[in-house]
């Protein structure tokens, strides 16, 4: 049951905050997957989003500012048992823990890694973020930001990720597919989770989130199948050679010219992730291979059991004795 | 020199080019050295480039070692015997030298083009420079040429077995035996057949050629004494070698695998080197993308339940501090080793300090205490690592370990401990109660203020920890003011409490009271050990510098002056007027190398005046 | 409370919901009395969360301000006056209440659901609770919006007008003038017309219900003493604004731009936010990935010419450690400001402390020291700024500048200095020679070790910096073991030399010489300042902590006691060990809030018992 | 004269090393195209690669491990009439200093990155590095390194990089026309740089940089030329539709599938990038946009300049008088 993993703990975010949202829908995904609590940790780093363990019932650390990834990774590789699952905003994540997520990643080490991105340092009360558009004002930057943004999306493919994929907060059905399939792959999954701060940043992505309009403005993908939306699936996905770009056609014209998503392309899912309107949701990219913590282990000449003791090794290459 | 003699102990520094194999050759020597009963202390000094131009003075890479009787704690002041290679090692060797000295000198070396590379206008060997000295020379890189000619190397393979030539004349000169190198060659060299013989055969053949009429003319045997060394089976060890078995061996004590997490950098990549070899000993090792993750890491592994470990020197160390603190506010075991060097910033990367005390200390923001460790010696980085792995288990903290640059490379015949002499460490127990887990996670050992090691994976026990301050009894977050002062003074408690387990303070040697005691730490201990020995003065030595044996005020308040030579601008002092409020006389060296020990002996003899 | 009376200060405490406008309504209000010729100091405390649920008592936001004839300098200890908004306001406030204090409550919020969100199970203003205080209720969400009514208003955009009707009674209360407010709202709100004309009725409806019949009945006015302050232009400052206009003005002294490049962290925030504002006058503000990041860059800019600045709050600062040696290390100007907060790690990111002195006298790897200077005031804020900038210029090395969570938002009235009174900020001269430019660029004054300032784009002056160690005299790079003692000493002298530069320490008030005197730094200045007033002993302040000025253990040696009151477990005490070896007696308190009067009072009462 | 820009120092790099060619390189590049010495600063990490700066007459900041991109750019910040060029290696560029190269490249700071990779740490003695491939065996990996290696060229282009360019240590010819091309370039320019470590990682780089293979291994990119090499420009690069990838094709036959190198094609760069043999040499990928300090200036509202004194700020929204 959901409610399992609820914990004690008086929820502490705004009212109305996006977070709620994804709460809910994880502890809903690891009820569905009859995930072990006890063997589901939560790491997560400073900022809202960062709060994040407190409110489920799993082991959970909350750490410093940026640094969530690099302690998962310690603690994935001393338990890869465990289910660690870190959760990170796009300040914390992208701005000053962009190094730790980038190593994660080409390390593909197995974290399941939930980045909320609501463009916005919630915590600090509101300055621009790494993923703020251009011209956005907020106190630190009250003429409007001049820093080009980054995109979550295609850094992460820029960091040889494995699993990339999309989720809008208050889209419990879309949330739900995709955590149950990030909770299922082996390696690094990361999400980005359009998150809405209804302080700093509120309705940031409303022009495709409004559930009213979401089904012409959301591209939801599933492996191997025509790349359709619309109220009607009337609408598709192009790839245009001369423009090398992807754009929308009428899919009751031109069904065949629609591309059938294939996860394992990174050529596309690169193209998916620039794509505007519709903005894609979905697992967007997969490519499964070898996890560190496997490759680590199978390396490992003990699989780090102790199979000698010191006295094997203190002698080192030579010794004498003194009577 | 005392040539023809026996004598007590001796100092010889090999120098030559980086690519002359000068590390190897002192390394072999010290070893062969301590088959024969002598005891020794090693000084590697090779320079700041990967491979510094041939013949050049920065390029010159040296081996510095004191044999002897016993007990041999520093690698020696003056060189009495120096072995170069080629002009720009005796350029930059000579200074060191006190009149009298034996120099051998590779003849061969001394070309017009070397000569001029390593800045000498005229020959030193005709010039008068070396009128002060005893020279010795040979061909030898020719005679070792022609010693290994029938093997058929090239003419740079059969060059490079010229150190081993040079080795088999220097342990003629002391009458060594040659087996040990042989078999060391032997393994080493065990899929090389032709270079295996080779270096054998020069060996044997410049061990050959100091025994012939023309070298024993001027150069004759030398008997050292035999050390009084404790009866035991003995190694040779360097710092890195002896920590890395210690993290290994503290696993084994706690019966828990080692997570080591670090990041490459000067001096102390050794140990991680080291522990990538001790995987089947439960050693995992984890080459970070920075410092920063790589402590990260280490807690990580610590909070998933292996003994998270990290290391680095100063300017990563300083990268660390924050994450420090988040151990300290989690209350989670670690174990950061500091191999200290020269500073500030990036500053003198190869060459020794004690400067980062300040920080291991009072670096950190907020109150942040946390023990501080030392370790003196490169055999004592061995029992300092358990120690520093038991504190952080039964306390629940990170600790900090100093050792520095000397010590991470310097050898020395060390005493293979018997490890069932060292108590298992043990992990403060979950206590059994109806009380929440959070509760449970945090509720400390009465004496130690440890709290329990919960794990994820263990069930029943969930959870949460973090670096917000927390209730002193639940361990929820807490943001009631009398609650941070409760959790302030714990925290400060905790570390005091460290001294209550800790072996009290000796006295190394020297008289209970008196007029001086000179009080040092790490890696002085070396020549402070002899130059208190030769003037009779006491000599307090710490291991522990946070918290301080309990007794070490009363110890130093028998003394009138407390001498404090420190390899640092007067950071223990700081420390002793700070916890014990005690004047103190710091003496200090900041040039990237060790003391000398008569340098310490005039500042207590200028002491002694002033008494 | 002594109503009905001239009093000579008050305190007054204004608690709600954090969407109930209380800091706005504080600030307000300590203006209007400010204008009126009071003497004021304000605390504003508000809670961790963003926007915490509505009612809860972790969701109180509280403004207390202290205000009368000066000098205040302390928000105060026990509130006299409490207006509480809601349940949750009057349960978090009430324990700081003394007997007798006068409570104003907001009736209409005192609805069951709200008492529960209080956790009170009985309704306080019935069940005896109150019994001890005065107690006056009013409807005050109720009245306001029948007095915004005409203008249309939503509910909830009517309701927010309710700050300022409560703010028109507390000014009849006080007698005080509407104006500056009115003035303040049309202003602020001089695009929505409507917002305004509803504010403006709300405070004038206040006002007037405050003073009919019914209410003056239970609440009568105060008057208040004038504050004796000295004659001039005064206006109302935080720590923030005053840092912020201290940069620029050190900015203009030195004829130079401000490049200020930081990283988001409270309370260190309002720095970065202020400075935004202030581009007109050659300030850059620029909002890096990280601390590090944020170090660099303003090591960059100040490469480049610049004063490069930064700041951040401890765990911030701890990640810029490695980046000051560089600075120290290639002799750079560059200003760090610490906002502090409470540790460690995380810890109490909203609450104040001073706990980061070790991390800035001592918490750098290598010997590499620097200047550390605090601010005691709000006000005090901008001349350190200039002080700290001027010494970064003249002697080419980072300054370290201490504040804390305290000074970053409270306000006090500050009186606007002259600027022609500050003298221009100088750089070092480049040596006209025909030396190398390596050697020029670090030939340091003589006095102040300090180098020239030479940046890129400099015809002629092309050089090369760096983290290594460098020669004492030409710059180039230096492995020299006796150079590294030279420049360690240099490094040493440098910053001792600032001392020579500086006022001399100077008694803030009571005797030169006796058995007590009080010791403080930072912003426990307000409290100690009261409580040495009104016990007599005396009082002595510090600015300048690395180097200490040199008179100070002169000063102190002429006391008895050194009792030293700090928001930490007691590093100042270190500091004076350290530097001055003299015996001090801590006084800590690490709850995150500041020390009131009374507290320190009573310490020096029970110290005097002891004398 | 290139000699005009040789420092009084010492050379210290290992006999034989790439770094000297690189340096050589650099010196000719700045002499062609005379950039005046005074306005011309190196800032440099730490590493082998990092001590460039001593080498060159012109400024040179050798800064600290991973931090010269934020150096460099308080200093372009700070004066944006220098040229600013930052000389990093894998580990201080792709390891510790992940971040700010990211951060630098979003914001598109107008710094000339040179990223000398020799898929090693050269001067902490040999340990495996970022872009060191799976299995190599150095002192920190003595049974060969498990990490997955990050991708340089994708890295950059993740963050949003608007210059990417690709050069060998020793090709004279081909490191020239790049350097000039970087020289010219607004914002941030990146090239790669693949330097042979041979005490370390001797020859890593073999099998396209020999230069008797090199016409064969090498595909030097031209803006608007067809992607042509071998040694008679008889081979080309082709796209397949089908596989999403590229191919080598016979020119001779198939010119007219050969394609034409686009800089301004992101997708195309990627799969370059990816090309193994040929490797693709030369400017990858080029879209200029406005520089950092440009836009910074361009939206300050005094350029930096001081329009006001402090005297006009420091009343505040109010002040009184007290007589
Ligand atoms: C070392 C350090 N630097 C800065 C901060 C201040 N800080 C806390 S959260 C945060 C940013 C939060 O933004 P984001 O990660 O997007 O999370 P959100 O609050 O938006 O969910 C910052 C800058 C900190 N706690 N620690
Ligand atoms: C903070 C810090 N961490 C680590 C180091 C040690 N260190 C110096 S250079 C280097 C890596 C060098 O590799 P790379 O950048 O590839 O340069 P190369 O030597 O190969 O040219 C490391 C780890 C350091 N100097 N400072
Ligand atoms: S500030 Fe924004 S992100 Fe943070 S809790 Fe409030 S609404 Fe959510
Ligand atoms: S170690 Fe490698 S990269 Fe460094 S100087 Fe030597 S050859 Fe060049
Ligand atoms: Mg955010
Ligand atoms: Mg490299």
């Amino acid at each position: 049951m959901p409610k399992d993993f609820a914990t004690s703990q008086e929820v502490r975010w705004c009212p109305g905050c996006g977070d709620y949202a994804i709460l809910k829908a994880v502890q809903k995904a690891l009820a569905d997957v009859g995930a072990n609590p006890a063997n589901t940790a939560f790491v997560s780093g400073i900022g809202c989003a960062a709060r994040f363990p407190y409110y489920i019932e799993t082991y959970g650390f909350h750490t410093i500012h940026g640094r969530a990834p690099a302690i998962a990774t310690g603690l994935k590789l001393a338990n890869p048992e465990l289910d660690v699952w870190v959760v990170t905003g796009d300040g914390d994540g992208l701005s000053i823990g962009g190094n730790h997520l980038m190593h994660t990643l080409r390390r593909n080490v197995g974290l399941k890694v939930l980045l909320f991105n609501n463009e916005i340092y919630g915590l600090t009360k509101g300055q621009y973020s790494p993923t703020s558009r251009i011209g956005t004002t907020s106190p630190s930057s009250p003429r409007g930001s001049v820093d080009a943004p980054i995109s979550p999306g295609q850094f992460v493919m820029g960091c040889g990720a494995h699993f990339f994929a999309r989720g809008v907060d208050t889209d419990k059905v879309g949330m739900s597919d995709v955590l149950r399939q990030v909770h299922a792959f082996t390696g690094t999954a990361f999400v980005e989770i359009f998150q809405n701060c209804i302080v700093y940043n509120e309705d940031v992505f409303a022009n495709f989130t409004e559930r009213k309009t979401a089904a012409d403005t959301q591209l939801h993908l599933k492996h191997g199948e025509p790349m359709l939306f619309g109220e009607n699936n009337d609408k598709g996905i192009r790839f245009n050679q001369e423009t090398w770009s992807l754009e929308v056609v009428d899919a009751t014209d031109s069904l065949n010219e629609v591309l059938v998503h294939d996860e394992g392309n990174a050529i596309v899912a690169r193209l998916l992730i620039d794509l505007h309107l519709p903005v894609a949701m979905g697992v967007i990219y997969r490519q499964p291979a070898v996890s560190f913590e496997d490759a680590f282990y199978a390396h490992h000449p003990s699989r780090m059991e102790r199979k000698k003791s010191i006295t094997d090794f203190i002698r080192g290459p030579s010794s004498w004795t003194v009577d | 020199m005392n040539r023809n003699n026996d004598v007590d102990s001796i100092v010889i520094r090999l120098a030559g080019d980086s690519g002359d194999g000068i590390q190897l050759m002192g390394s072999q020597f010290a070893v062969s050295t301590a088959l024969a009963g002598a005891d020794f202390a090693t000084f590697p000094d090779y320079p700041a480039e990967i491979r510094a131009p041939v013949g050049t003075t920065f390029g010159v890479s040296a081996y510095q070692i004191n044999l002897g009787g016993g007990p041999i704690t520093t690698a020696g002041d003056a060189p009495e015997v120096l072995v170069a290679f080629n002009p720009a090692a005796l350029k930059v060797s000579l200074p060191l030298l006190d009149k009298g000295a034996l120099i051998l000198i590779n003849n061969d070396s001394f070309t017009a083009r070397n000569l001029v590379k390593a800045g000498y206008d005229t020959d030193p060997r005709e010039d008068g420079t070396l009128n002060d000295f005893q020279i010795v020379t040979a061909d030898i890189s020719h005679l070792n040429l022609e010693a290994v000619k029938e093997f058929g190397l090239s003419k740079s393979e059969g060059g490079r077995c010229k150190n081993f030539y040079a080795l088999g004349m220097l342990l003629w000169m002391f009458d060594r035996e040659l087996e040990s190198v042989e078999a060391w060659i032997s393994r080493r060299l065990a899929d090389q057949a032709t270079m295996r013989d080779a270096n054998i055969r020069a060996l044997h053949a410049g061990h050959a050629f100091a025994e012939t009429a023309e070298m024993s003319a001027n150069l004759s045997q030398i008997q050292l004494a035999e050390a009084d060394m404790e009866p035991g089976e003995y190694r040779s060890i360097t710092g890195a070698e002896a920590l890395a078995l210690g993290l290994a061996a503290a696993g084994e004590l706690a019966k828990t695998q080692v997570m080591f997490c670090s990041y490459p950098i000067t001096p102390a990549s050794p140990l991680l080197h080291r522990l990538t070899r001790l995987a089947e000993m439960g050693v995992g090792t984890f080459q970070a993308e920075d410092e920063i993750a790589a402590i990260c890491a280490a807690i990580g592994a610590s909070y998933g339940g292996m003994i998270g470990v990290t290391s680095s020197s100063g300017p990563g160390i300083a990268l660390k501090t924050e994450a420090m603190g988040l151990a300290v506010s989690a209350e989670l075991p670690l174990v950061i080793v500091n191999w200290q060097r020269g500073g500030p910033s990036t500053g003198l990367p190869t060459k020794t300090e004690q400067s980062d005390l300040y920080q291991a200390v009072y670096g950190r923001n907020a109150d942040t205490p946390l023990p501080v460790l030392s370790a003196s010696t490169s055999g004592e980085c061995f029992e300092m690592a358990i120690e520093a792995t038991r504190i952080a288990i039964r306390h629940m903290t990170p600790v900090i370990l100093l050792a520095d640059g000397y010590l991470s490379n310097a050898a020395e015949p060390w005493r293979i401990p018997d490890m069932a002499a060292f108590e298992p460490i043990t992990k403060n127990i979950v206590p059994e109660s109806d009380d929440s887990p959070q509760r449970r996670a945090f509720t400390r050992d009465e004496k130690s203020l440890g709290r329990p090691w919960v794990t994820p994976g263990m069930p029943d026990l969930l959870h949460r920890i973090g670096g917000l301050e927390k209730d002193v009894e639940t361990g929820h977050i807490s943001y009631d003011p009398a609650n941070h002062q409760r959790m302030t003074d714990m925290r400060a408690a905790k570390i005091d409490a460290v001294a209550e387990f800790i072996d009290d303070q000796r006295i190394e040697h020297g008289p209970d009271s008196g007029d001086i005691v000179v009080v040092g730490w790490g890696s002085t201990y070396g020549p402070i050990y002899q130059a208190t020995r030769r003037t009779g003065v006491s000599f307090v030595h710490l291991r522990h510098i946070n918290p301080l044996p309990r007794n070490l005020g009363e110890i130093l308040g028998r003394f009138d002056k407390i001498l404090m030579p420190e390899m640092n601008n007067g950071q223990l002092s700081t420390v002793l007027r700070d916890k014990l409020c005690m004047e103190t006389l710091p003496f200090s060296k900041v040039t990237g190398q060790p003391f000398l020990i008569r340098e310490i002996v005039e500042k207590i003899e200028s002491l002694r005046g002033d008494v």
